[in-house]
């Protein structure tokens, strides 16, 4: 087997592998299971990088297991799959070393270290899925391996978060599979291919294609948060900080949103999707999803639950452009995959932060923290920044797109949905910024573990979050560099309108 | 010199049995020694078929239709490795398992049903399939009393009779065909049967004695009970092989034999008492209180899942199309095999921690057996049909082909249990998420831990991934 | 108990049944013809024995044999797992017991006969293990608590005799290259009563057990009735 | 041929009446007469259509897979019986039904 | 000759079955094995007529003889067990 063809699957396995290794650890074995998990990570890395190499070169990764005749797995890398593909493996590598941090001395760190690797496989599974069956198995087994982490504390309320997670996911799931054995049954085996297979679908299936569109939606929605399926995900916040910054930043929301841009461009094509009017149906679901979650998020006094809220709204910018017909506003969803990504990942942290060093899990609650933790705070506040759409921050840049595309495609009213949700995004991020930086300092914290170095808290703890806003203000300040999320979204809203 | 296979797979497992019935106090070292030649046996067959194609011995040197053989083709060589790989499995954890006690008892009637499972499947007489039955009943029934409660008893005794009344019922049946066609060879009787009333009646027969082996619904009624109550490694042979071979015997007949008889209102009512053990069985186990009595209801359903396959099977012409689906339906019975025995070990080193397998009283069991919580995991799986399992694969396959046959009642009954399914399994799996602290040793115990967990890996990761074989396999001799 | 209904419509199924049986059979017998019938008389004489029922028993379909000793052999070791006999009868009464002492003697005798004739006139391993076993029964019904088995090293040898003998005489066979349970010519008559002779002692000696029930216990006394 | 009609359907019919005494009467001892009773009727259709006249040998394929039927129905029959006598032993003995 | 056969087995016939009913029918489990074994003992007989003297040996010896000694065993223990426990409610040997 030549490396081309083992790419893809040496990727999948370098994290799938250790994680597997892990589960047999014993609890002590700190060392060993932080190498392996490093190691895992890094490795991992390079071999993405190598594949972004290659795919901007125009080189083609296939990994092909034949299941059953007619009935392959394929894995195999475009431009789309890389993004989403180094996005998760950044980011995993940078919550691995926080989730060290994090879970110092708590109990099944085994378990959950094993099953925090199954989860990013899984996610980089549904990368680079080559075939819709494929994606399903990846995103089935995705909820298999987020399952335990939701339910890792082990609480009350964690079990029912979990059972809650798992009933909307298997759901979900269930749905999916329908919609993919359908379509498979109607038209064969269904091979992820730029511009769509269904461009010249005969006619008198096409009504049929278009319920299945939705429930493929359906399916699809439940992950990505649509309203109304979206009742799982403020349920989830039970898990740890580490898991809920995967949840929501990369793995579980991110592959339902990926989902929606599959099936959109390289099933259906977005040329077939438009002119059934799919796209306006998801533009309108979208839509209602992003003013929904922002209207939630503004009534949220839990931190952690103010931000699943607005992931609810923000993921759905990705849906959002993807259901804009046009390439800019295809660049402004997919953009905001990574953007969205390394800006939530980094609010994520820092509520763990806040949580772990002072106890403090409400808004109200955070009355300045900016100076007694202003590595954080910093990190957060760029996170927010970023989330409403200000300059320079990352998420300015997918607004802009996702705004320059709707006028373009002259859908005005998504230009309103645009602009009323960063008010709304605004208006539930500002006044915590307030609170960090200008209101003065409680004299107790409401449960404080002071850190006894001279960081305001554990260096794996806080550099995870800086990195990670670094990041998404470079991403919005060097937008136009080679190699950007945004240069890499140019590409691919090339390809898949190019055909 | 010449090495008869087919003869030794028999012949090995019964002189094991012979050998420590009269040295009772070797029982496990030379049962273990038998376990092991009988599955190198059956694999070395198996890898024979699988290369060179189906193999037959006529023993006496008769031939058909005075004498009897033994033959091995693709779909008794899937079977016959699926059960020898659980049956060594279920040996090594039934070495560490059982008292010293019952250990004597355990490993003679053991081998005996080994054989008669390694005999039904490479049978090729209707008479002589009777007899591999009654020993498959009989000594079943003994093994599953071992545990010695008076439920277990009682159950077994049930399970006995009940699997005297299907050997009787399928008996008679061999009768009126031997009546009319004056042989019992399959191969050979499949050429002169024709369809009319003495083949039916005959089927009609044969299978009902069949279906009630099988534990179809409405005929389950004496599993639970039965495999809930036998001894762990007992409840694995019983729920993820005995049950199976008669279904085997349903299927083989059927593609063998019977297959011009057998027309679409019967393949129909078929599928709908499958549905009804689909939907009652994952009913019945969702609202289980026992870890046990849970998995033999999820065995209910699971058998349910097979008889759905035939009217996909009928519906679909000959073609890619049924041989994909014939696969998937031995792929399904595979991978349940593997899944419902890992299940049922794993919930047996449950029960020995906790002292009881009430599922709303097992957090701390659960937490202290790591491996155990796992392997029922990753059974769990595959007995939902969560990819990356063989399940996943053949329902896949199965929704496919209902769905371009138009038969969407099917799909909604394969999405409805495997959705019960799902409920059932996490049921249990939800209770392994607790504040019970307890060290972190992932294995404690290897040699029970291990085959328990190694049989679910196979089944939610082996068969699903690696399925090809089974196509190569199952054309020798029986697709196309 | 069964419900009413049930108890009305169990015979009417049952009767329809019946009545689609007996046609069927009908048919099935009116074509039926000589089925294996000649075949089977033809090839008697190859077989080694002349009775016809033995040729088939023994070596036209030996492997169902087999597995019918086998079928024995599961129900003693069934009877053995599930613990201890029942309680023991009361002693004989001395007609009885005059009874016992002639009646026991002839039995085995017969049970010589038996597996004797098996060859060429009705009888058999099957009959005459069946002597055997009544031998033992009316030993036990004597008030014999042993019913006149040995021990139990002796008696778990004595019931897995016959399929230690049958399958070894099959795996031999075949190790020798004629195919297992495939006599060579010749030998197939004397191969035959090898086979039948452990047959006959397993099988009495299983009816025997079985009828006293119980795992075997080593203070028996060994005094045998064979 | 009327020989043959005659003993084979009266096999069908004992046949028939085991299996309704099996499913009808409950307790162990009857259930199991019921089957020999069942086990008969399919034995003596063997042996009927096994009969082919006063002068003509009969069938032996049939007989002999009667006689091995007969020691099977036995062993099962033992089995049982043993199986019933455990119950006995058992009855009234407290907490075992668990 | 044949008339005279034919009325034989005619009469063998209904006996058998006459005496499988009873066999069956009777409450009494110690009357109802000794029933059956004499329908084993008439089998035997008829099976001899049909030209099958092995079998008919077999199952006099065998279904009849042995399966009714095993059964008649047992129906003695559960007539005395009934006896003793006559007060005491329960369901000796049954399984539904």
């Amino acid at each position: 087997m030549n490396f081309d063809a083992f790419l893809p699957a040496a990727i999948v396995l370098s994290s799938m592998i250790p994680g597997a290794l892990i589960f047999f650890l014993k609890e002590e074995s700190h060392r060993l299971r932080t190498v392996l998990n490093m190691t895992g990570a890094l490795v991992k890395l390079v071999l993405v990088i190598w594949m972004i190499w290659g795919v901007y070169d125009g080189h083609s990764y296939e990994t092909r297991l034949t299941l059953a005749p007619g009935i392959d797995l394929v894995l195999s890398a475009d431009a789309l799959s890389v993004l989403f593909v180094a996005l998760s493996t950044l980011l995993w590598l940078v919550t691995t070393i926080y989730a060290i941090g994090y879970l110092e001395d708590s109990p099944n760190r085994s378990r959950f270290f094993g099953f925090f690797s199954l989860c990013v496989s899984a996610t980089v599974g549904i990368a680079l899925s080559g075939t819709l069956l494929t994606f399903v198995v990846f995103y089935e087994i995705l909820t298999l391996a987020t399952y335990p982490l939701v339910a890792h504390r082990g609480t009350p309320d964690a079990a029912r978060g979990a059972k809650i997670y798992l009933a909307y996911t298997m759901g979900g799931g269930a749905l999916l599979l329908v919609g993919a054995i359908w379509l498979q049954a109607l038209v064969g085996p269904v091979e992820f291919t730029q511009g769509g297979i269904l461009g010249n679908a005969p006619e008198e299936i096409r009504g049929t294609l278009v319920i299945i569109f939705f429930v493929l939606l359906g399916g699809l929605g439940v992950k990505a948060a649509l309203v109304p399926l979206h009742g799982w995900l403020p349920q989830a916040m039970v898990a740890p900080a580490p898991v809920s910054a995967l949840l929501h930043a990369v793995a579980v929301v991110k592959a339902g949103a990926f989902g929606i841009v599959r099936v959109v461009y390289d099933v259906y094509g977005v040329q077939f999707a438009h002119s059934n009017g799919l796209l306006f149906a998801l533009g309108i679901i979208a839509s209602i999803t992003i003013i929904y979650g922002s209207l939630m998020a503004l009534t949220q006094d839990s931190l952690k639950k103010r931000l699943a809220y607005s992931t609810v709204s923000q993921v759905s910018y990705i849906a959002l452009g993807a259901s804009i017909f046009g390439p800019i506003a295809t660049i402004g969803g997919v953009v905001h995959l990574v953007h969205q990504g390394l800006m939530k990942i980094t609010l994520f942290f820092c509520a763990g932060n806040y949580a772990e060093a002072l106890g403090v899990h409400k808004v109200s609650e955070m009355d300045g923290v900016g100076k007694r933790m202003p590595g954080t705070s910093l990190a957060f506040t760029l996170g927010a920044l970023g989330m409403i759409g200000i300059p320079p921050v990352a998420g300015f840049v997918s607004k802009w797109y996702l705004g320059l595309g709707a006028a373009e495609a002259g859908a005005n009213w998504v230009l309103a949905v645009l602009v009323a949700s960063s008010l709304l995004n605004a208006a539930y991020f500002l006044p915590i910024l307030y609170k960090t930086w200008f209101r003065p300092t409680p004299t107790q914290w409401p449960a404080e573990h002071p850190h006894p170095g001279r960081l305001e808290i554990g260096g794996a703890l806080l550099w995870p979050p800086l990195i990670t806003a670094a990041l998404a203000l470079a991403a919005g300040l060097f937008a136009a560099a080679p190699f950007t999320p945004l240069e890499w979204a140019s590409l691919i809203a090339e390809r898949e309108y190019g055909r | 010199m010449m090495i008869d296979l087919l003869a030794l797979a028999v012949a090995f497992p019964l002189l094991g049995a012979v050998v420590v019935t009269a040295t009772p106090s070797h029982a496990r070292g030379l049962g273990l020694a038998s376990a092991v030649l009988t599955t190198l046996t059956s694999l070395v067959l198996s890898l024979g078929v699988w290369r060179d194609g189906s193999v037959r011995s006529d023993f006496g040197g008769w031939g058909a239709p005075l004498g009897i053989g033994l033959q091995a083709d693709g779909l008794s060589v899937a079977m016959l490795v699926m059960s020898n790989l659980v049956a060594l499995a279920v040996s090594v954890y039934a070495g560490s398992y059982f008292s010293a006690t019952a250990r004597r008892h355990f490993w003679p009637l053991w081998l005996l049903l080994w054989s008669a499972l390694n005999g039904l499947f490479l049978a090729t007489d209707l008479f002589n399939l009777y007899v591999t039955l009654e020993l498959l009943g009989l000594s079943a029934a003994a093994l599953g009393a071992l545990s010695g409660t008076r439920a277990a008893v009682a159950a077994n005794l049930r399970y006995l009779l009940v699997g005297l009344l299907g050997s009787m019922t399928y008996l008679m049946g061999v009768a009126l065909l031997y009546s009319r066609y004056g042989m019992l060879d399959i191969g050979l009787l499949a050429e002169v049967i024709e369809p009319g009333l003495v083949a039916w009646t005959a089927m009609a027969l044969m299978f009902s004695g069949l279906f009630l082996k099988a534990a179809l619904f409405p005929m389950h009624f004496w599993l639970p009970p039965a495999h809930a109550n036998a001894p762990a490694p007992v409840s694995a042979a019983l729920s993820a092989l005995v049950v199976k071979a008669a279904f085997y015997l349903v299927l083989r007949l059927w593609l063998d034999l019977f297959d011009p008889v057998l027309n679409a209102s019967v393949a129909n009512v078929l599928g709908l008492l499958g549905a009804g053990a689909v939907i009652w069985g994952s009913w019945r186990a969702l609202r289980a209180e026992r870890l046990k009595l849970l998995a033999a209801y999820s065995t209910v359903a699971q058998m349910g899942y097979l008889f759905i396959a035939f009217p996909l099977l009928v519906a679909t012409p000959p073609g890619l199309a049924r041989d994909n689906l014939l696969a998937a339906v031995v792929l399904l019975a595979m991978t349940h095999g593997f899944a419902k025995a890992g299940f049922f070990l794993a919930a047996g080193l449950v029960q020995k921690t906790a002292g009881h397998d009430r599922i709303n009283e097992l957090g701390g069991a659960a937490q202290a057996l790591p491996a155990a919580t796992f392997a029922i995991g990753l059974a769990g799986v595959a007995l939902i049909g969560l990819p990356p399992s063989g399940t996943f694969l053949a329902k896949w396959i199965m929704i496919e082909q209902a769905m371009i046959q138009g038969l969407w009642w099917w799909v909604v009954v394969i999405m409805l249990g495997t959705l019960l399914a799902a409920a059932y399994i996490f049921r249990v799996l939800g209770h392994a998420f607790n504040r019970e602290p307890t060290p972190y040793r992932f294995v404690n115990d290897a040699r029970t831990e291990i085959p328990a967990l190694l049989l679910a890996f196979i089944s939610a990761f082996v068969l699903g991934l690696i399925a090809q074989p089974l196509w190569t396999l199952l054309d020798q001799g029986v697709l196309g | 108990m069964t419900p009413a209904w049930a108890k009305v419509l169990i015979p009417i199924v049952l009767i329809a049944i019946g009545a689609v049986l007996v046609w069927a059979f009908s048919l099935a017998a009116l074509e039926g013809g000589d089925r294996l019938a000649l075949i089977a008389l033809e090839r008697v004489p190859e077989s080694g024995v002349s009775n016809p029922i033995t040729s088939v028993l023994l070596n036209f379909r030996a492997y169902d044999t087999l597995l019918e000793v086998a079928v024995l052999l599961t129900a003693l070791l069934g009877i053995w797992s599930l613990g201890p006999a029942a309680p023991a009868f009361q002693p004989a009464s001395p007609i009885l017991g005059g009874m016992i002492a002639w009646v026991v003697p002839l039995l085995i005798l017969s049970t010589g006969y038996m597996l004797w004739a098996g060859g060429h006139a009705p009888g058999g391993a099957f009959q005459a293990g069946a002597l055997l076993g009544a031998a033992g029964v009316t030993l036990a019904l004597g008030g014999d608590a042993s019913a006149g088995l040995p021990g139990e090293t002796r008696l778990r040898f004595l019931s897995v005799l016959g399929v230690l003998v049958f399958t070894a005489v099959g795996v031999i066979l075949m190790a020798l290259g004629y195919g297992f349970l495939t006599y060579p010519e010749g030998y197939a008559k004397w191969l035959i009563i090898f086979i039948e002779t452990a047959a006959t002692l397993s099988i009495g000696v299983t009816l025997a057990a079985a009828y006293l029930g119980g795992e075997p216990r080593d203070e028996r006394t060994s005094r045998s009735a064979t | 041929m009327i020989t043959q009609f005659l003993y084979g359907g009266s096999g069908i019919l004992l046949f028939l009446l085991g299996t309704w005494s099996f499913i009808v009467h409950p307790p162990l001892i009857r259930k199991l007469i019921a089957i020999n009773v069942m086990g008969a009727g399919v034995f003596h259709t063997l042996v009927a259509l096994a009969y082919r006249g006063l002068t003509a040998p009969a069938d032996p394929v049939p007989h002999a897979l009667v006689l091995t039927g007969i020691v099977v129905a036995v062993s099962a029959t033992a089995l049982a019986l043993a199986f019933g006598q455990r119950l006995d032993r058992d009855h009234g003995s407290s907490a075992d039904d668990d | 000759m044949s008339e005279l056969l034919l009325l034989f087995d005619l009469l063998l016939t209904v006996t058998l079955l006459v005496l499988a009913t009873a066999a069956i029918m009777s409450r009494e489990p110690r009357r109802a094995v000794i029933l059956y074994i004499a329908f084993g003992l008439l089998l035997a007989l008829v099976w001899a007529r049909l030209r099958a003297p092995d079998l008919a040996l077999a199952e006099a010896a065998i279904g009849a003889g042995l399966s009714g000694a095993l059964m008649l065993a047992a129906a003695r223990r559960a007539t005395a067990a009934k006896r003793q426990h006559a007060s005491q409610p329960g369901t000796k040997g049954e399984t539904s």
